[in-house]
């Protein structure tokens, strides 16, 4: 865990209510795809978690969409802004566990995190399946970024308007094989992940934190190995520990 | 040189800055952040006599100046707590610390503190009667002046080492109860808990917290805290830890001309897990500020 | 189009809105802002039996998300009220008011609700048991469900229009002292009053506000007024009048959830003389945003 | 009374921890001297009240002592900075009651009121003698602006370290005729004054405000005719109705 004042590079629209921001700082406490960052803004008492989206030196990439105060609030800031952020934080995704035919899930802004992990995925040399679901043809991003690394996309809409009709899991159907999957979404998504095949994978989670850090025990789950705080043990957890 | 030593019941506190219980768990995971010996002390995580996982989640929201918690006292549980927690605490912490202890009936509160007084790093035994997240517990002991003395009282018995109790805030009267407490031997007094109160989520129209209510923190409070050691400490004679909202070093003067002799700080460490650390480094240019040689001497400077 | 309107014991009122009583004064100076007759009702400054200046000043502090006032009830007396301020409001607003009333005695209060009771213009009278600024007076009406009771069923006995009781948040059982009130007659319960608070000023080591404690407003106290309405509004079958740190159409909508039928808007006044109005021109795109038809019809919707 | 946000044109240094501040917006509901804006400022609650110090066309001048988080905060603004301001505050001097040889006295913060006052007195022909008392050298400021409006004007500072020596008081029994006063600064000044002599005059005082603009009641005071509320029917009041 690190504490440090980024400096925004761009931040620009990239579909509807989503938008993308790169930030300038000390990224050295980030260590693995599927961590976090949680950003302070001006007047919230909370700060607010956002997934590491990319990261190339100390450039950070972030992704996020607007559905409230703080998030509308990142929304109106500009290259030159500052932020103050606490990096490092979580798990993240263990790409030493996974075996070689992987899937990657992602719904909606559960889609971010994915692309960090696709990246360092293929330059081990594994090629990975992604399925980037939407709601609508309008909400949809980042399909080319995937494609430009290589990787197999499929996309998926729930009203049809774009790509695979349906949900993720209509598309995981059309995946000949797989045997590892990495996902990240809604908990409804997930669920529905886990749900479609016996194959092992490592899901992550989302809870309303007070910290971030593990210092107030507000976003616990319950686990087969026992209680777990999703901003320190997760948010990442593994398939067979997960208790619905 | 500004003299920032306070002491609680004959013990020595560098300066007055102690974490809140339950937002600093039980310390030594936060040595990676900074070293925690230039804290006063710290106030652990409620135990109980048995584990908890405490509340359904969600169970934090976000409040103007302030958030919500409900996490209703999670924790391993007391044996867990003196095998596991204080010896990694012991390794990177030399001081005295305080145990802050929870229970739904007096034999619960004695079992837990009987635990947390053989404990040699424990130095004060912080009595949580206020917790406002524990369905049919804990709450009752604090609104009302005849329960708070019989815990008081039950606690008292067991000990060997100081007894802080912890009052809630939510009641009509807090001198009165605090005034209960001394007169059952309490050795001090904690204050305040959280504020009891709630959110509603506009999507979903109901209540956003799993557990429906949940206690206020945070800057929202501190006034309210404020006022609540002023009136303890017209009404007792013991010391009084004073919190709610403490954010600053400013905010630590403040709290001690109310009458606090010691501080703790909660909310603040989640927002920012350096707080305390930048609390305790601008206190004593604070001091220099207002003109304050020495932290001890101003307690209850206000009345 | 959405439907704002709600009804508070048969009264109409084209919107929840209501300025607070004490951050409005007796509405007709503030015509000069915007036309008065877009608020759904305006609740008066307290008033009492003779006329008073309140505390000493200063009676104003700054606080987090919130302000504190010991303002103590200044107002011309009722007799003034009624012959002077009523017709100069007559003439900028033509809707029913709601006529705040305070008192040291079961007597004045009588005496003050008599008087209001018999003006065209009063539609409810707001009987304030729980002004924290008096001395003796006032508030202790409203920690006890036997006095607050009492109070209530000796106005309630002079007055033919509607009563509601208006309660102090500073009490360990609010849902108690509610169903006392409404037991004794009570048409309905405006709450929450101000909770006790405190300031101290660094520089003077002193209590900032002359009378030392004063009553904290503003968003800082919305979830702790908001807990407060969703619990009487468990507890009690009439109208819930709900306020406390509202200061958008989102406040709103999250009050009415709770249960109150109607909203004051207090200390956002103070900051933002036009508060009132923007919060009734966004209210509609709020509830569209919901998907809210019709406000009435989601009142205590989160229980 | 009106409420607009305000573009801030220049924000500089004037002495010791005093700041002037030109802004630009509708000034339209300034009246009169002694009159005040009250300014929202981020993260804090209760506006901050301070006088028009002068006013030309839209462009309203304002000095301001730091001496806490709103003050401080002001003094960090800078051109093209925003302030949302309520204008038209107070009633103000009211130059048409005042006699021919004036006095006008101010302590520290309370001297800027008096440069617009002194403005208009000159321009109807009334040339004020003016007083502006310090602490100390290092806190002095406008004496060249009162100097070049053709004022005559007298600085005193507590310690002796610039002009005459002294409080406000001990330049007043220098001047040898006047007949009329306007004092604007700390209680125990304005006190000074009205003890010193029997001649008329008018006060503006301050108090803590919750709303500025007669709403809440925070900030009365007792005078001879009654309670007054100081932002409304103050901050100035006629000498003869002031009760200490
Ligand atoms: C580990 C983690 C990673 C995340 N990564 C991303 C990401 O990469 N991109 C993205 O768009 N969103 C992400 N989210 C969700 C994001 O945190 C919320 O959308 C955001 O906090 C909403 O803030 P707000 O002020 O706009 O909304 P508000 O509803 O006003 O927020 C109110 C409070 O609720 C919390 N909250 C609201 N929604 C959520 C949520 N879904 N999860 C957790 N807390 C919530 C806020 O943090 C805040 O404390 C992530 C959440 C977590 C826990
Ligand atoms: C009618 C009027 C005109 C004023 N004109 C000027 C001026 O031209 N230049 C100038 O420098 N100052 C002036 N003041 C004083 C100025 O309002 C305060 O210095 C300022 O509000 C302090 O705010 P702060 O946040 O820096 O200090 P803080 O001490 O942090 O403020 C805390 C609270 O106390 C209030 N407060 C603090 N000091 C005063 C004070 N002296 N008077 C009233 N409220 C106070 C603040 O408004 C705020 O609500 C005037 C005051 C009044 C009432
Ligand atoms: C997340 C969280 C957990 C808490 N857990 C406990 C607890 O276990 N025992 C206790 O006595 N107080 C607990 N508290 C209350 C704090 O110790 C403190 O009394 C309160 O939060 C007010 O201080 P603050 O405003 O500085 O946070 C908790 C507070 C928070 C925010
Ligand atoms: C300056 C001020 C004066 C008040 N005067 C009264 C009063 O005379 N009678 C009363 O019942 N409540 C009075 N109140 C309380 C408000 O009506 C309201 O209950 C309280 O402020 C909470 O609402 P808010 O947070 O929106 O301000 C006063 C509040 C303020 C800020
Ligand atoms: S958010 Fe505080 S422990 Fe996870
Ligand atoms: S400050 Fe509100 S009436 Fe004067």
């Amino acid at each position: 865990m690190k504490k440090d004042i980024f400096t925004i590079l761009t931040n620009e629209k990239l579909a509807k209510d989503v938008f993308k921001m790169t930030l300038q700082g000390d990224t050295s406490e980030i260590k693995a795809s599927g961590q976090f960052v949680n950003i302070e803004l001006s007047g919230l008492f909370l700060r607010r978690p956002i997934s590491v989206c990319d990261l190339e030196g100390d450039v950070l990439t972030l992704i996020y969409k607007t559905v409230g105060e703080g998030t509308e609030q990142m929304s109106r800031l500009s290259k030159g802004d500052k932020l103050d952020l606490l990096t490092g934080l979580g798990n993240g995704y263990d790409i030493t566990k996974c075996g070689e035919k992987l899937l990657l899930a992602g719904g909606g802004v559960g889609v971010p995190p994915l692309y960090l992990l696709a990246r360092q995925l293929i330059k081990t040399g594994k090629i990975p399946s992604v399925i980037l679901g939407f709601n609508s043809k309008e909400d949809v991003f980042f399909e080319d970024e995937f494609k430009a690394l290589g990787a197999e996309v499929f996309v998926t809409t729930a009203d049809g308007s774009y790509g695979i009709k349906g949900f993720v899991t209509d598309a995981i159907a059309q995946i000949k094989s797989w045997d590892y999957s990495f996902a990240c979404g809604p908990e409804a998504m997930l669920k529905a992940v886990y749900d479609c095949s016996e194959k092992d994978g490592q899901f992550s989670f989302e809870e309303r934190m007070g910290c971030g850090f593990g210092a107030c025990m507000g976003c616990s789950c319950k686990t087969k190995y026992g209680a777990k705080r999703i901003c320190v043990e997760g948010p990442v957890l593994e398939k067979e520990e997960i208790i619905w | 040189m500004v003299d920032t030593k306070v002491f609680l019941s004959g013990i020595e506190l560098s300066n007055p800055i102690i974490p809140a219980s339950g937002t600093f768990g039980f310390g030594a995971e936060f040595e990676r952040f900074y070293d925690l010996n230039i804290l006063g002390s710290i106030s652990l995580k409620g135990t109980t006599a048995q584990p908890r996982f405490g509340n359904p989640t969600p169970r934090i929201a976000e409040c103007p100046s302030g958030m919500l918690n409900s996490v209703g006292l999670q924790n391993p549980g007391v044996l867990e707590v003196c095998e596991t927690e204080l010896p990694r605490l012991k390794e990177v912490y030399i001081k005295p610390v305080v145990a802050n202890i929870s229970g739904f009936s007096i034999e619960e509160y004695v079992e837990c503190a009987l635990a947390m007084d053989s404990q040699e790093q424990v130095g004060i035994i912080e009595v949580n009667i206020s917790c406002p997240n524990v369905h049919g517990g804990g709450m009752s002991f604090g609104v009302s002046p005849k329960a708070a003395a019989e815990v008081t009282r039950a606690v008292k018995d067991v000990c060997s080492k100081p007894v802080y109790i912890k009052l809630s805030p939510n009641v009509s009267n807090i001198a009165e109860i605090a005034l209960a407490c001394e007169k059952a031997g309490a050795d001090g007094i904690s204050l305040i808990n959280t504020l009891l109160a709630m959110r509603i989520d506009l999507k979903t129209k109901k209540p956003l917290l799993a557990n429906v209510m949940g206690g206020l923190s945070g800057p929202a409070i501190f006034p309210v805290a404020l006022r609540m050691v002023y009136e303890v400490y017209k009404a007792v004679s013991i010391p009084i830890i004073g919190m709610g909202g403490v954010s600053s070093a400013e905010d630590v003067i403040e709290m001690m001309l109310a009458g606090a002799s010691a501080v703790q700080v909660g909310a603040a460490n989640l927002k920012n897990p350096f707080a305390c650390k930048e609390i305790i480094e601008t206190l004593p240019a604070a001091m220099e500020k207002y003109g304050i040689d020495s932290l001890s001497e101003i307690i209850g400077g206000a009345h």
